[in-house]
């Protein structure tokens, strides 16, 4: 064919150059924060009492950013998900409580609720067209209020004393706790791997499965998925289920980080679900998450938060410096975009 | 009148226009020719204020004009219609068309003054629609030219229309032309830009013919000129057409796709209609004829509510395109590529492997790897060109993006293929090589159903021509690639069926 | 033509909102043994609707360029503690307040909508992050305490009633009137709604995005700033818990009124309408003493239920016509 | 195999005796809220006036128990070493306590106790939240006369503290045998003022006419009730709760019939007293006790001179530290 022969060998498009990389500024941005930490307070190496809670409040941070990226991949939002969270939490609470099942199949069962409202909320969005923010929100609305309801009826208050045994290992122990002979582990809480797995589970299905990929691609152009074949419908669902089922495990996180399961877990994911995400270079629009950049993104808000902590503000210059932070760790992100933009111009 | 001289233009990656140049005189039509990519319509949003140029200037008589915006060109007396639909769907038709200068009287916008001037305008192309109309329920044509009547709104000298007929029929192309031609005599500068040589030979004075974003004839009469002389320089090189192969098909081979007296929700009546391995089938209509629909609702995007749809001899039931494609491996190009063909802001990548992950995916799981050398494979065979297959769809030329929206069924091992209108906004060269490659695939033993308002397009490549209007066949004809005769016979067909 | 007419009206959600808070409206006064019509009762309802009509708009200006301000009901608090702040510590006199709430209230939006153009960020994440700044400076004007005492002539003002309705209430109603008349007849705002409907065709009509941007920030924050003192008049007592409660609503009124998330539509006389249905609902609860708890999982629910209804609407529209 | 290590080495870690000086305390509230204010200016006064290393106060945690565990660690970090705690969430902060105590910390639950029979801080010196509000309760039950209909105003209903308060404001109902109704119950009308306003608003709208008084034991709703009933002209009698100088004024000014006090400077006071002791080698006769810091009702007559009865009780609850609840080696 004459196109065939016409095509001459072009030259490869523009290279994107290592400093231009999204991930790569978070990581320069942390190390600087860490290191201005440090210098003011050299308490921010101490292991036990800052990098150990540190490494805890990142794991439940990061999963509440995933649960948020879960649906921003299809450039949906999950107003919802604290309270996924605090259903999914009861709902283990409950079975701990009252069907004494052991840790691992409560945290199924909570996963499971979490999972159930996700796919709830992505089936009225599928079927209705109306906006996730919309259905989310009012998701939300309804839940805040039914989670009081169950809480005053099913425990008399507020949380559930019943515990399954493991918790508080799961909140006290790290891996340091554990010896093979002389050998310990690294002073990593116990929680971080759940974390880990679920980071590399949800990495694992937005790269290398068809339904992750299919996502992504409803998030990018619903019509041209739809017309290409992808139940769309389906994976607005699946989505959803996603966001709830990560929620659900927040929740559990929370929960094993704060030693009980009850009402207030989850009232303030809202916030860091987004900023995690969207500092990591996730857009609202859909089609492209970053789940890497999600890590490191919960992990320089909740670094920021401790080093504001250890630097001892009062309550309002504490969230006038976060919110200052914030704007510039997003602002900065957009300087080296308009650079990259450049710097390909010219080239 | 208006001069632009030696503009440049850079995007990222990208040289758009390097030394363009473009004269225009009061009272003529310009042609602006030139191939998908050569920068027709980047020239046009810099005389517009769109786009600033990197170099060159632009003049208005002799005096330099500084076009910091939309606005600037406005007042300088430069109307425009885009080759994007550029109105406001919730507003009306009168505000849409004064939206840059509304008119006030205390501060407050004038709706009186707004609908009366929105009527003079409209009056001006005798169009008779109500101006407080939302444009969100306009059909594409009259979207077209309430676009025209805004850009006459501005008291212009000079109107630059980018691909206005594209999605026009021949009779509302014929009514714009004579519109243009009404303007010309009034002393107004037209530019027109347009892939479709035969119209453009029927209306415009001179040309300039833009290359790779340079000037390769500059203001010329176009009498001097002949078609195939145009696309030379288009082109660059002397072009020959092509010819396409000889095909046959043995008409006692069963039908791949056969359709007995279907009827639809959206209000197709008894529509009956085959396709055999190998064959072309060609559905000709005027836009808005129901084409589009009768594939989207074979792929069971709307309902059918009487008659069969066979595959294979075997009656079925298709739910949705994902059934379409793996159960009975019929696939879809749209006509509508931006929207509904293409993953814009995913690499081709992704755009070609989208419908076959499933069969990429070893132990569940897809590897970039695998999907890169499929789409190697195919941007190969179709000569997509891309500085890589990693290169995002959105970057790529209109040509080239078909071609992508094409590649993805391929890859799919599709049998049946239905071809939305696959030529529109393309032009002249990479169409036939897109007539070629059709041509191949039906070579190949694929069944085409090739949807086009373009005439000799279906009597190019179609081995049997069905015509379709307002919803119902008109007849079949078998195509002996007689243009003059065909395109009689079809003609015919439609107004036998509406008269 | 007048049958099309009445059709077309028919059509319209507004029709759909004002016949259910009518029929609420009626329901309650019946439930209650007429109860709601006391005036007491009445002056308590329309009083408290002032700043959700507020909030509802201010949410609403910025949802007309397909964007959310989640800084409203923080920078509500703020404006309402300046204010009582420059009445109380710094002695002013009450107008002086009334402006200078009125001028925070802007300027924070300015800021929002300037932060939103040049960083060409979301403005949901550039609001999120301005929120957090807001909600420190809120507290940092008075601590955790509470500012009462302050210019009785303003909060004369604020509790006065002309013809059984509070002052609050139509001056609520007149600024509506002004938001409605902007996107009606002002030029602005006409340019406005085109940068929402579309912002590329806007733009190559000659309208400046980025200025739509900022004037919608702008006029959003100068709302909050208006929620802000008719609070701080009908209140009596203005802490930096104020404003905790507004966002949800902020976004309820608007979206409950039938304004699109995308952009480019608005209804002021929706947005006051689910107003009047939310307050509705606070009454009810009031009235009943229903745990306010049933009362978010009922709002909840009522939203869900109005957005299935909207679509069942729509898709009979679709099928009629 | 895999060895877990034992647990020894860590419960008894930080048990080393520090000398005043060497002992630095931090008050952390809940959030942000008037009731604690008074910490800040006690936590200053003693640490001069017992000569302590340091006296922090921090309120950034906003009610929020994750940040709230996060504060704590930072301060430890910061080297803080004994922790006065209102924990958010009651039925949480008993694992914050075990934390703190693990690493050798003397901890004390201030102004609030943990969910529930067990408390793993030192001790609890607080408000018994259902003595007070049965205080509360009786206090409005006489201003009303004896008989009438009553409201009560509290705070978040999914809180075991809100819940011991509606216990006890029954338990004055039912004491009364019939002559008083509870009207209702409205909670979670503490998150914020307008909210609180609102509610108080549409209350008076609906039943302010069979309404004879108004029981509050949470702040905002007692704000906003003593205006809203000042306002409205009716003969309710508001039970207010704390010292906040705007309730103070609406009991001199007649609006407000009684507020129920705490003793937050107690609280501070005194619990870092017992603090530094424990840091100083002495142990909780009883780990785990509750103290009851005080709550006294305050009206019109004795608007003026109340300081002076606090003052006696927190003096109370010092010896009573000494000579009951802690046990010192010498
Ligand atoms: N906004 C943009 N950003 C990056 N590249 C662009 C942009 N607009 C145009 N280009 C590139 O500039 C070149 C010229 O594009 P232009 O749209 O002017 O072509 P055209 O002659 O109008 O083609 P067509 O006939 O397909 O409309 C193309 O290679 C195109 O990909
Ligand atoms: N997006 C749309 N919204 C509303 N009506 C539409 C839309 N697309 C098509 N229609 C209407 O549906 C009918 C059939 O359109 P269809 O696209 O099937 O025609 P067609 O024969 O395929 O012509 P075309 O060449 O435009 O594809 C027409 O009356 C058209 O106006
Ligand atoms: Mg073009
Ligand atoms: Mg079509």
């Amino acid at each position: 064919m004459s196109t065939r022969t016409a095509a001459p060998p072009k030259p490869a498009g523009p290279r994107i150059p290592i400093w231009a990389n999204p991930r790569l500024g978070l990581v320069v941005l942390l190390i600087g924060l860490v290191a201005l930490f440090t210098t003011l307070r050299p308490a921010f190496l101490d292991t036990g009492l800052t990098l150990v809670p540190l490494q805890s409040d990142i794991s439940v941070y990061a999963v509440v950013g995933l649960a948020q990226l879960a649906v921003l991949s299809l450039g949906h939002m999950n107003v919802a998900v604290g309270r996924m969270a605090a259903m999914s939490a009861f709902a283990m609470g409950l079975a701990y409580d009252r069907l004494g099942v052991p840790l691992p199949v409560g945290l199924v069962i909570g996963l499971a609720v979490g999972t159930l409202l996700g796919a709830l909320a992505g089936l009225i969005i599928s079927r209705t067209g109306v906006n996730s923010f919309v259905v989310t929100l009012a998701m939300d609305f309804a839940l805040v209020g039914l989670i009081t309801i169950l809480y005053t009826r099913f425990t008399d208050g507020v949380a559930f004393s019943g515990q399954p045994a493991g918790m508080t290992v799961l909140r006290n122990d790290t891996f340091a706790d554990y010896c093979v002979g002389e050998v310990c582990g690294p002073r990593v809480p116990l929680i971080v791997p759940l974390a880990l797995v679920a980071a590399l589970a949800v990495g694992l299905l937005f790269r290398y499965t068809r339904l992750g990929r299919e996502i992504l691609m409803t998030g990018s152009n619903e019509k041209a998925a739809e017309l290409s074949g992808i139940p769309t419908k389906n994976r607005v669902v699946q989505a959803h289920a996603l966001s709830g089922l990560l929620a659900g495990l927040a929740g559990f996180l929370l929960a094993a980080n704060n030693g009980a399961f009850s009402a207030g877990i989850g009232d303030q994911f809202l916030l860091p679900s987004f900023l995690g995400p969207v500092l990591g270079g996730t857009l609202l629009a859909g089609g492209a998450v970053s789940i890497l950049g999600t890590v490191l993104g919960a992990t320089l808000t909740q670094v920021i938060y401790k080093g504001l902590n250890l630097l001892q503000f009062q309550l309002d210059e504490l969230k006038l410096y976060i919110g200052l932070v914030l704007l510039v760790a997003l602002s900065l992100d957009r300087v080296r975009h308009v650079i990259a933009e450049r710097r390909g111009a010219r080239a | 009148m208006l001069t632009a001289e030696g503009l440049v233009k850079t995007f990222p990656g990208v040289r758009a226009l390097d030394g363009a140049t473009l004269r225009l005189t009061a009272g003529s039509v310009h042609a602006l020719l030139g191939e998908n990519g050569a920068g027709k319509s980047t020239l046009i949003k810099i005389l517009t204020g769109v786009y600033q140029p990197d170099g060159g200037q632009v003049l208005l008589g002799d005096t330099e004009l500084r076009l910091a915006g939309p606005l600037d060109a406005q007042r300088a007396g430069i109307g425009v219609v885009h080759q994007e639909r550029n109105l406001i769907p919730q507003f009306s038709i009168a505000e849409n068309i004064v939206l840059h200068h509304l008119p006030r009287r205390f501060g407050l916008v004038d709706r009186a003054r707004m609908r009366a001037e929105a009527r003079r305008c409209l009056d001006l192309l005798d169009l008779d629609l109500d101006p407080d109309t939302p444009v969100s329920g306009l059909s594409v044509a009259q979207a077209e030219l309430v676009e025209i009547a805004k850009a006459l709104s501005i008291d212009s000298k000079v109107l630059l229309l980018d691909e206005p007929t594209a999605s026009l029929t021949g009779d509302e192309a014929d009514r714009l032309y004579a519109i243009v031609r009404k303007l010309r005599d009034s002393g107004h500068a037209v530019v027109l830009v347009s892939h479709k040589l035969e119209e453009v030979f029927a209306v415009a004075d001179t040309v300039t013919v833009l290359r790779d974003g340079r000037t390769v004839a500059e203001a010329e009469p176009l009498a001097d000129y002949t078609q195939d002389r145009i696309v030379d320089l288009m082109v660059g090189r002397a072009y020959a057409s092509v010819r396409l192969p000889e095909r046959q098909v043995d008409p006692e081979t069963p039908a791949a796709l056969r359709l007995r007296e279907v009827s639809t929700a959206r209000g197709h009546r008894d529509i009956s209609l085959s396709v055999r391995p190998g064959e072309i089938l060609g559905l000709y209509g005027l836009v808005g004829a129901g084409r589009s629909e009768l594939a989207k609702a074979l792929l069971g995007l709307d309902r059918i509510t009487s008659g069969t749809v066979e595959v294979q001899g075997r009656p079925v039931r298709i739910r949705d395109v994902g059934e379409a494609l793996r159960r009975y491996r019929i696939g879809y190009v749209t006509e509508n590529r931006k929207e509904e063909g293409l993953f814009l802001d995913q690499p081709i990548t992704r755009n070609i492997g989208v419908t076959i992950w499933r069969g990429l995916a070893r132990a569940g799981l897809v590897t970039d790897r695998a999907e890169r050398r499929l789409s190697e494979e195919y941007a190969d065979r179709l000569g997509i060109r891309a500085s890589s297959v990693r290169q995002l769809a959105g970057q790529l030329s209109g040509g080239n993006q078909q071609k992508v929206s094409l590649a993805k069924w391929l890859a799919a091992r599709c049998e049946i293929l239905i071809v939305d209108e696959p030529t529109v906004g393309i032009d002249v060269r990479t169409k036939a090589a897109f007539h070629e490659l059709i041509a191949e695939l039906a070579g190949s033993g694929l069944g085409l159903l090739l949807i086009s308002s373009d005439l000799p397009e279906i009597v190019t490549l179609a081995d049997r021509i069905t015509v379709m209007s307002d919803f119902s066949l008109r007849g079949d004809l078998v195509n002996d690639h007689d243009y003059a005769r065909m395109s009689q016979a079809i003609i015919r067909l439609i107004h036998a069926g509406s008269g | 033509m007048s049958a099309s007419r009445t059709s077309v009206i028919a059509g319209r959600p507004e029709f759909t909102l004002a016949l259910l808070a009518a029929a609420g409206f009626v329901a309650l006064s019946v439930a209650t043994g007429g109860g709601m019509l006391s005036s007491g009762t009445l002056g308590a309802f329309f009083r408290f609707l002032a700043v959700p009509i507020i909030i509802g708009l201010s949410q609403m200006v910025v949802l007309a360029i397909g964007q959310m301000n989640l800084s409203v009901g923080a920078l509500t608090g703020l404006c309402s503690m300046v204010a009582a702040w420059m009445m109380i510590d710094a002695g002013l006199p009450a107008p002086m307040a009334v402006l200078g709430a009125l001028a925070v209230g802007g300027a924070a939006g300015l800021v929002n909508g300037l932060l939103v153009v040049f960083t060409r960020i979301n403005g949901f994440i550039v609001t999120l992050a301005t929120m957090t700044i807001i909600e420190g400076l809120r507290y940092g004007v008075n601590g955790p305490d509470t500012f009462q005492g302050y210019s009785p002539g303003l909060r004369d003002i604020g509790r006065a009633s002309v013809l059984g309705l509070p002052v609050v209430f139509l001056v609520a109603l007149a600024v509506a009137a002004l938001v409605g008349v902007f996107f009606a007849r002002t030029v602005a705002g006409r340019q406005l709604l085109a940068t929402g409907g579309s912002p590329f065709a806007a733009r190559l009509s000659g309208v400046s995005n980025d200025r739509s941007i900022i004037v919608a920030h702008g006029l959003s924050g100068l709302l909050a700033g208006v929620a802000a003192i008719i609070t701080v008049a009908a209140s009596g007592s203005v802490n930096s818990s104020i404003g905790d409660d507004l966002l949800l609503p902020s976004f309820a009124a608007p979206i409950i009124g039938g304004v699109a998330l995308t952009g480019g539509v608005v209804s002021v006389v929706g947005t006051c309408l689910a107003a009047f249905l939310v307050r509705l609902v606070d009454v009810m609860q009031a009235q009943f003493g229903i745990n306010p708890r049933w009362i978010d999982l009922i709002v909840g629910a009522v939203v869900l239920g109005a957005v299935l209804l909207g679509t069942v609407r729509q898709r009979l529209l679709r099928r009629s016509s | 195999g895999c060895t877990r290590k034992s647990d020894d080495a860590a419960t008894g870690a930080g048990a080393t005796a520090r000398k005043p000086d060497q002992v630095k305390i931090a008050l952390v509230p809940g959030g942000a809220h008037p009731y604690f204010q008074p910490w800040k200016a006690t936590g200053a006064k003693v640490k001069t006036d017992l000569g302590l290393g340091d006296v922090t106060f921090n309120e950034t945690s906003d009610w929020d128990q994750t940040k709230q565990n996060d504060v704590l660690k930072s301060l430890a970090a910061q080297g803080y070493n004994a922790f006065g705690v209102f924990g958010v969430s009651p039925e949480n902060i008993n694992a914050t306590f075990e934390d703190l105590t693990r690493q050798g910390y003397p901890t004390a639950s201030l102004g609030s106790c943990p969910a529930g029979d067990v408390d793993k801080a030192g001790f609890c010196l607080s408000t018994d939240v259902q003595q007070a509000a049965y205080k509360a309760a009786q206090a409005a039950i006489e201003a009303m006369g004896g008989k009438g209909n009553l409201v009560h105003l509290t705070g978040n209903k999914v809180d075991s503290n809100t819940q011991r308060r509606i216990a006890g404001v029954q338990k004055a109902v039912d004491e009364t045998g019939g002559k008083v109704e509870l009207l209702q119950t409205v909670t979670d009308v503490d998150k914020d003022l307008q909210s609180a306003q609102k509610a108080v608003a549409d209350l008076l709208a609906a039943k302010g006419t069979q309404t004879q008084g108004i029981v509050n034991t949470a702040y905002n709703p007692a704000v906003a009730s003593a205006d809203g009933v000042k306002q409205a002209k009716l003969p309710i009698k508001v039970i207010a709760i704390d010292d906040d100088q705007t309730i103070l004024a609406g009991i001199k000014d007649g609006s407000v019939a009684g507020t129920v006090l705490q003793n937050p400077v107690g609280q501070a006071s005194v619990g870092s007293y017992a603090l530094m002791k424990l840091a100083g080698g002495c142990t909780m006769s009883k780990p785990g006790v509750a103290v009851d810091s005080g709550s006294f009702v305050v009206t019109k007559a004795n608007v003026d001179s109340y300081d002076a009865e606090r003052q006696a009780k927190t003096e109370d609850l010092r010896k009573a530290f000494d000579s009951q609840y802690l046990t010192c080696k010498n």
